[in-house]
């Protein structure tokens, strides 16, 4: 272990560069304790976004050493071998200061592929019952644990590349809600998710499925949208 | 100083569980009311309603009824609970719960046969914690955002309440926020406003809340001069992660399963210590095995970073890699094995019983401020059911965002801000800028070392006199150290400064409370008063800003359902 | 990405390949000079170049199917970079044999 | 990409798998022998099946590409949708029309 870390941190907005502090190097550490210290000890400007430091909040995610990762959760061990770090903000999203980007886009294409629950019941009703075993039950699980930290947001290429994707995240949790027996909205959302930039933009890179640190798999849960979609439009249930 | 100014109708601070329950009544009952969320940080991923991991308790499966629940919360609570606020709680939860799951979408885990799953939680009768594996919260909170986003609600990400501005005659007239990506200041007018920002202990050298979370709505509300109830009363979690000073992973929390499912506690001797302290071993209630640990760590008999171990590995390796993924998963990702191996563990301050009192429907003494979630008060007494935190901040948001509507319709009207207050405050908050540059970091360090050993786990007179006396000095200090004004721009320094502030003030009303209360009642232990007093004259503390300072009270508890000695449960049982 | 490259090559060789095969064999008259041209080894490159795009593009098509089309199983990861590794094994020896 | 721009790239594409595959059986063994269009005249020549065997190969390509091209250049370039709609409907009704220029000489001539 190394006694001292040398970190590059992304400082101002998307015209900003990087700059180099050294950190000490301790035995429990996680990348977001280094950028800590950085701010509470060598540079009390520096910009970040952290909320639960235990990887349920998803607002800390960064670029680190070219890839993006929760850095709560993230040990420095496992990413800095060779004691150095390069920390920058999200891809993907614009920057607002140093490490935190804008996350707006991110939930509005959550919206735009009706990543909402259509209610059938009222608070006044039971409980549905649903057998936790049937298979459209497990697979609504599929974006059931995702923290929305953009992580897959920014690790994909299709995000880069076209402006209207709607992103793995919101897709796969379109993907859950299409299986949730109790949601009423299923048209309208195949519909959303089958149009421009919905599902089908996507080319399988599985950069998302790669690095969500959830271990949530949106290739797999798009996918099941294309084949969904696909039956859809079949059917004449959806226009093209 | 010139500023903006926004006009909204409902103004809700705060955006976990009660804040966005709030929105979405509001909206609701009057779908032409503008209703504004503000938050610290991001919509829905900040505050700890995310954070829940065990559940939610309600009594709705066969079996359970709101009479065993109701009771089991008095009792958790040690006969301290405003109990309309607690029968509230109880019996309004079912139909939170159907709400979440009918209406917001939360799919909460079932039983084989499709029924709802209620898991066991400590200190309960009943298995009635209904959950989403163990990240209930993710579920609750992101589900309720979702719906948030979908409305015409306005969001103020990342905008911080620094004061409640009266009008000139006491009522609430708007608040002052900053805005932390610009760092510029705004006043919202609003015609009623909910204060949901959600306690959160975290003055303790070790403590498990998200880190937005500083007491900024308690010391907003003493300030405004609210009365505040029960203020000693800080739940600490047994198990909270140690990993040394150097990571914000320390104090975190891990779940109260382990201890459950039979994890043993080894002092630093390596010595399973549970025994000399209670006959449950490592299944007594919280408040036990933290006073048991804390006891060790007095005592020397420590590990390396001065806490005790959790060992788990004598259940098989596998089982515990299978049964508390979550947990395991966690501990690698810093460093430790859990199923295998031994990790450090730490009482953890948890949650925050204390709190502005409030009337059933929310409302508080002054005019047109609500208040609900944990920074409301009553509803748990000396001692918080796990489980009954969500429960507490889902229900009574969605009551607050039913009455404020209400009460708009019948105080129509914005109230003109008192401009000397409006001056003050905004000079306070930037008050920082004014001082030379200082080292906040020590301060930080002292006032969380002040309150761990001072005002803590076991208090007595002369530690909490200790306390008090180290308060002043650290809050003098804070006073004369400053932050540079070189780019307010998500100046987190700038809100390092603000959130010592108000947990120095905060932590100033716990010590108070705590010296107040001569007895030792769930959460709260005086080890000069180690018993808890007579039950039927139990009385709880009211802390109140005065020209002098804090002064603290103590009032009757009012047993309205149910006498200590009573129960509801037999008649519960006779009528079925 | 490589299979975005292979595929777009190919758009733009296809052409290029189908207008040469329709031009050359427009008139038997032509047939010496065309067999003396594709003798030629720049063809012959471009020509098994093309192959050998070809063949990459189909077995990236390959695994798009069958990821969108065919269950998970949790060997899935490596299954993708096997068929990755297969594919370039296999792109290799067919440009080898073409030669 | 919409649901059916999607079903028409991956049908096509599935239904060049098995041409695509021949295809290459055919170079593989003809390039053994030293490829000459004589060669491949006498064996094209007049033949229905080779006919429609192109030709199937040749419509399914040109979708196939055109539909492809056209996600190439909505990401890759600032054509847009609508510029990058027509650009590939342009190369696909180009390589459709020298495909078919190609069968037509290959199986006719
Ligand atoms: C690790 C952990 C596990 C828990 N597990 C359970 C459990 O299993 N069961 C259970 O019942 N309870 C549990 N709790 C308790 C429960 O999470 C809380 O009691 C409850 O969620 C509080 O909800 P709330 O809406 O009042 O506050 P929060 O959810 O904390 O929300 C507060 C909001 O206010 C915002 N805010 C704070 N200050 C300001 C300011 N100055 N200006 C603007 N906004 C501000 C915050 O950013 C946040 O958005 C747990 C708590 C923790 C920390
Ligand atoms: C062997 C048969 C073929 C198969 C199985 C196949 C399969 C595929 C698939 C599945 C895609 C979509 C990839 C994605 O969305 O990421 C694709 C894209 C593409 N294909 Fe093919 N294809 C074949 C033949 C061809 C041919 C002959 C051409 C050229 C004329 C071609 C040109 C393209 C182009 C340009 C793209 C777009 C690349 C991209 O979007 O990344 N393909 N192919
Ligand atoms: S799918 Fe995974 S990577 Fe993407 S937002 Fe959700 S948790 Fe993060
Ligand atoms: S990385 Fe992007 S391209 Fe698809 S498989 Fe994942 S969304
Ligand atoms: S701070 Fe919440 S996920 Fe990292």
């Amino acid at each position: 272990m190394p006694a001292e870390l040398s970190v590059a941190l992304w400082r101002g907005a998307e015209d900003g560069r990087y700059e180099t502090y050294r950190v000490p190097r301790r035995e429990s550490q996680t990348v977001l304790d280094v950028v800590s210290f950085v701010q509470r000890h060598i540079d009390p400007t520096l910009s970040y976004r952290f909320a639960c430091r235990v990887g349920v909040c998803g607002s800390c995610a960064m670029t680190v050493n070219g890839k993006p990762r929760w850095t709560c959760r993230t040990h420095v061990a496992k990413v800095a071998g060779d004691g150095r770090l390069e920390i920058g903000p999200l891809e993907n999203l614009p920057v607002i200061k140093d490490l935190a980007t804008d996350m707006q886009a991110f939930f509005e294409k959550w919206q735009r592929a009706k990543g909402v629950f259509e209610p059938s019941r009222t608070r006044l009703d039971a409980i549905e019952e649903i057998r936790p075993d049937s298979p459209a039950r497990r697979a609504a699980d599929a974006a059931i644990e995702c923290i929305n930290c953009g992580v897959c947001y920014a690790a994909c290429d299709t995000v880069r590349w076209n402006r209207d994707y709607l992103g793995p995240a919101a897709l796969t949790r379109a993907w859950t809600l299409v299986n949730d027996e109790r949601d009423a909205g299923v048209a309208a959302r195949l519909q959303a998710v089958a149009a421009a930039g919905g599902c089908h933009a996507c080319h399988s890179h599985q950069s998302c499925q790669e690095l969500c640190p959830q271990a949530l798999n949106p290739t797999a849960a798009i996918a099941g949208l294309k084949r969904r979609t696909l039956a859809a439009y079949l059917k004449g249930e959806i226009e093209p | 100083m010139d500023i903006e100014r926004l006009k909204t109708d409902i103004l809700i601070l705060g955006a976990g569980g009660a804040g966005l329950f709030a929105a979405l009544h509001a909206l609701k009952a009057d779908p032409d009311l503008d209703v504004t969320v503000v938050a610290k940080g991001l919509l829905g991923k900040c505050g700890c309603t995310r954070m829940v991991q065990g559940g939610y308790n309600v009594a709705l499966n066969p079996g359970d009824s709101v009479e065993r629940h109701f009771m089991d919360t008095i009792e958790g609570g040690k006969w301290l609970p405003h109990q309309e606020l607690a029968w509230t709680l109880v019996t309004r939860a079912i139909e939170r719960v159907q709400e979440l799951e009918n209406e917001i979408g939360c799919f909460f885990d079932r039983n084989p046969d499709g029924t709802l799953h209620g898991k066991a939680f400590a200190g309960q009768t009943f298995d009635r914690t209904v959950h989403k594996g163990d990240l209930t919260g993710i579920e609750i909170i992101n589900r309720l955002m979702e719906q948030v986003w979908a409305r015409p609600i306005r969001r103020l990400e990342e905008h911080r309440a620094v004061a409640l501005i009266p009008a000139n005659d006491g009522a609430l007239s708007g608040v002052l926020l900053i805005d932390v990506r610009s760092g510029e200041f705004r006043f919202i007018a609003a015609q009623a406003v909910l204060l949901a920002t959600g306690g959160g202990p975290t003055m303790y050298r070790y403590h498990t809340p998200s880190g937005d979370k500083s007491m900024d709505g308690l010391a907003m509300a003493l300030r405004y001069g609210l009365p505040l109830r029960d203020m000693e009363m800080v739940q600490f979690h047994p198990t909270g992660l140690l990993a040394g000073p150097d990571t914000r992973m320390t104090g975190t929390v891990l779940e109260e399963g382990l201890r459950g499912s039979g994890g043993h506690l080894l002092n630093g001797a390596m010595q399973r210590f549970m025994g000399d302290y209670d006959p449950k071993l490592e299944r007594a209630t919280r408040d036990v095995v933290s006073r048991a640990i804390y006891a060790e760590m007095r005592a020397g008999r420590t590990t390396r970073n001065g806490g005790v171990y959790i060992k788990m590995s004598h259940l098989g390796p596998a089982r515990v890699a299978k049964e508390f993924k979550g947990m395991v998963d966690r501990c690698r990702d810093c460093g430790f094995d859990l199923a295998g191996g031994l990790v450090e563990v730490v009482p953890t301050a948890h949650y925050f019983m204390g709190g502005v009192v409030c009337r059933v429907d929310t409302a508080t003494e002054r005019h047109g401020l609500f208040v609900a979630g944990e920074d409301a008060s009553g509803m748990h007494g000396a001692n918080r059911l796990g489980g009954n935190g969500v429960a507490n901040s889902t229900v009574f948001g969605g009551i607050a965002g039913d009455t404020m509507p209400r009460w708009i319709a019948a105080n129509p009207g914005h109230r003109e801000p008192d401009h000397h207050v409006l001056d003050a405050e905004l000079a306070r908050a930037q008050h920082p800028f004014g001082q030379a540059p200082g080292d906040l970091n020590a301060l930080r360090e002292k006032l969380l070392d002040c309150m761990w050993h001072d005002v803590g786990v076991v208090r007595d007179r002369s530690s909490v006199e200790r306390g008090l006396k180290a308060l002043d000095g650290i809050e003098a200090e804070l006073l004369a150290t400053g932050v540079a004004d070189s780019d307010r721009r998500f100046d987190l320094t700038w809100h390092d400064w603000l959130n010592l502030r108000s947990l120095t003030e905060i932590s100033r009303v716990i010590a108070l409370a705590a010296l107040k209360r001569e007895n030792s009642r769930g959460a709260h232990f005086r080890s000069d008063f180690p018993e808890p007093g007579e039950l039927a004259t139990s009385t709880f503390t009211v802390a109140r800003q005065g020209a002098n300072g804090v002064n603290i009270s103590a009032s009757p508890v009012q047993f309205t359902h149910v006498k200590p000695g009573e129960t509801l449960i037999r008649d519960a049982l006779a009528a079925e | 990405m490589i299979h975005r490259l292979s595929g777009l090559a190919l758009a733009i060789f296809l052409p290029v390949h189908f207008f040469v095969l329709g031009l050359s064999f427009h008139g038997g008259a032509r047939l010496d000079s065309v067999l003396r041209w594709t003798d030629q080894p720049p063809v012959k490159l471009a020509e098994g170049g093309l192959v050998f795009l070809l063949t990459v593009h189909l077995l990236g098509g390959l695994r798009v199917l069958a990821i969108e089309n065919f269950a998970w199983s949790d060997g899935q990861k490596q299954l993708a970079t096997l068929a990755a590794a297969a594919s370039a094994i296999v792109a290799f020896v067919f440009l080898v044999r073409v030669f | 990409m919409t649901v059916r721009l999607y079903l028409w790239q991956r049908a096509t594409a599935a239904v060049m798998v098995p041409l695509v595959l021949l295809h290459i059986a055919v170079i593989l063994y003809v390039s053994r022998q030293g490829l000459t269009a004589a060669d491949i005249l006498s064996r094209t020549h007049g033949s229905l099946p080779w006919a429609s065997y192109y030709a199937l190969f040749v419509a399914a390509a040109s979708i196939h590409a055109a539909i492809g091209v056209r996600n190439v250049l909505t990401e890759w370039s600032p054509l847009g949708e609508r510029g990058a709609g027509w650009c590939a409907l342009s190369l696909g009704i180009a390589l459709a029309l020298l495909g078919f220029h190609a069968v037509v000489a290959l199986v006719l001539m």
